[in-house]
This record gives structure tokens, C-alpha cells and sequence, in this order.
């Protein structure tokens, strides 16, 4: 239960995110309806946003990991 | 019980004000550049849709997340 | 006592977001007292920004207020 | 009693230093530009001045809502 | 204890994906400039230094603290 | 321990605002290591900050205390 509490924060922090950050991008200017470019970018906005999630956790994680195994090796 | 109702009342108030604080703060800075001496017209027009297309946009994105789990495309 | 909690929570809100938006714009070089034009551009600054709260407000309680009468008749 | 004054006085102590963080951050957007061998007159000048004009404007509006609001504007 | 351990491992991991969150939101702004059909190459190194850069200034920040305090510079 | 607490919680603060806005100026484009030219912009801007920090916090206590004791004396 705690599991899917955490995974849920985390979709629910990652939807807030880019719920800001392409509705900044794709919609400077909003009118009376999300027009279908808008919703483009907004897919395309979603699909970059969540690939650069994996590549920053990935970095991070891999960095971690590196640091906690040259504590038992070499200098940091 | 009427106190927990009361109180789950309360609690929802606060959280609709809170997201009225937030999108007043963001649609104030897309839609307010020079501040005068009423809200134009299409300032508050402005103001309006900022707010519809910002929920438009949060139900566009958990149906797209939505459909691309279901596809396994996450 | 938790209704007059949440008005007044609501008020400093209110007030410190007033004064973030509204000091960044009218008195963007500080000097040495709070100059009268300054002080003009405050007052105007937030009046404008009560009224923008009243507007997202309504719209945004409106679009509430749909959706869920929504959920008894046709999609969304 | 000692300790609750004790704990008293340092949370009062936190929020002071709170408070510190948060005007410094908006501060130093608003009176650093570039970054110099030393903090310039005129930058050291604009930072205290932006502390005193930032609690006059709070000082400001919360009079002039409490005006609105006794005058019934609100 | 074993719960202790299991909560304190989720912990641990709410943790780090919190501070994912906040790179990804700085790094997003740093290196995407316009939204293309994929991630471009630069932008994806881009992301990745953008990281390790950022925990390079933290422990850069830290030891230069810690080298200021000791020599009685603060 | 207590004041042991809070002095640690102000140093990390201090830290992290360091970070962020040193980072974002010093480190526009971030590249495969930290340069030199960039470590000696993070040294530089961390001074700054450091003293922007003590220049606000003077500014500040002296101004509560100026309140605290008008309060006796005449109007605010």
C-alpha cells in the first residue's frame, strides 16, 4: 500500500509538472478552446518532458551509485 | 459526524482556494502585462480562458497518459 | 473558529502573493522611501489583481460546478 | 515553562531566518546582475533598500485593504 | 524492524524521486529550448550534465564552505 | 539541540539558494566537467551571496527592531 502510494505521488507530481510547463509552452495565449496545434504541442511537450524525467533519473540514480561504490575505493 | 462532514467541507474550500491562488498567480503573469486603470476587456477574457484551457490541459494529459499505458506505450 | 481560520489564511494568501507580483512590477529599483508614483502604481496593481482573483475564481468554480452536472447527463 | 519560552523564542528565531532566505532570493534578482570581485556600493545600497521598500509595501496594503474594507469597497 | 526497514527504503526512494522532479523542472529549462518530434542528442547530453554539473556545484559549495570555516574565514 | 537544529537547517537553506542561483548563473550551458572559469564564478557568486544574505538580515532585525521600539514612542 505505501508502494502504490509512492508510485501514485509520483505520476501525480509528474502530471502537475508538465501540466505546467507545456501549458506555458504550447498555450501563451489561451483562447476559447485548446486549438489542435496546441493540443499537438501539448503531446509532443508530454512525450519530450517525460523522456528528459528518464534521462535525468538515470543520470541521478547513476551518479548515486557511483559515489556510494568509491567510498569504498578511490577519492570521490 | 457532522463535525467530520463539516470539517470534510472545510477542507475542500481551502484546497479550492489554494488552486485559485495558484492559477490567479500564473494566468495573472500570461494575461497582465502593464497594469491600468480597470481589467480590460481582454484581460478578463484573458483571465477566463487561461483558467478553462489549464484544466482542458490537465484532462488532456492524464487521458493521453491514460491511453498510452493502455496501448503499452509506457 | 476553523471557518474564520480558513478566511483569514486565505487573506494572507491573498495579500503575500499582492505583494510579490505587485512590488516585483511598481517598484522594480528600490530607493529610499516608496515614492508617491510607486505607491500609485501599488494601489492600481491591487485592485487589478482582487479583480483577476474574482475572475479566475468564477471561472474556475463555474468549470466545477459543470463538470459535475455533467456527470449526470451526456460525456464530458 | 522555561523550555516552551525557549522553543518559543526559537521558532520565532527559524521564521525570522525564513524570512532572511526568502527576501535575500527576491532581493538578489532585483539588485545582482553580475557577479563582481566585491558586493558594490550601489548593489549593497539597492539590497537594503529593497528589504525596507518590500515591508513598506506589505505595510501598504494591508492599511489600504483594511481602508477598502471599513470604507465597505470590499 | 523489518517494516522499519521496508518504510525507511521507501523513504529513500520518495526522496530521490523527488529531487528528479526538481532536476528535471531546472535541467527542462536549461536545455530544451523548443519542442522537437524527438530529443535531440544535444539535448539529452545536455540533461545529463546538467545533473551531475548541478551535484558538482553542491559539493563544490560545500567543501569551499567547509575550507572557509576552517580557516576561520566565516 | 534544538539550536543545534536550526542552525543546521539555515546552513542547508543557505546551501541550497546558493546552488540554484549560483548554478543558473554560473553554469548557463553545462558541459562534460565543471571549468575553472566556471569554479572561480561559483566562488565568486557564493561570496556575494553570502554577504547579500548578511546585508539582508541586518536590514531586516533592524527594522523589526526600529518597529518594535516606535511601538512605545510615536506612530509606525
Amino acid at each position: 500500500k505505501v508502494r502504490g502510494e509512492l508510485a501514485l505521488a509520483n505520476a501525480q507530481e509528474l502530471i502537475n509538472k508538465i501540466n505546467e510547463k507545456c501549458y506555458d509552452k504550447c498555450v501563451p495565449k489561451p483562447g476559447a478552446r485548446l486549438e489542435s496545434g496546441e493540443q499537438a504541442c501539448l503531446s509532443k511537450c508530454m512525450d519530450r518532458y517525460m523522456e528528459a524525467w528518464n534521462v535525468v533519473s538515470r543520470a541521478y540514480v547513476g551518479r548515486i551509485q557511483r559515489e556510494s561504490a568509491n567510498q569504498y575505493g578511490g577519492g570521490m | 459526524r457532522e463535525l467530520a462532514q463539516f470539517l470534510e467541507g472545510e477542507n475542500a474550500k481551502a484546497r479550492v482556494q489554494q488552486t485559485v491562488h495558484s492559477l490567479t498567480d500564473s494566468c495573472w503573469d500570461k494575461c497582465i502585462s502593464k497594469v491600468n486603470n480597470k481589467l480590460e476587456r481582454g484581460e478578463e477574457a484573458c483571465l477566463a480562458n487561461c483558467v478553462e484551457r489549464f484544466l482542458d490541459t490537465s484532462v488532456f494529459i492524464v487521458k493521453r497518459l491514460e491511453s498510452l499505458r493502455g496501448s503499452g506505450g509506457m
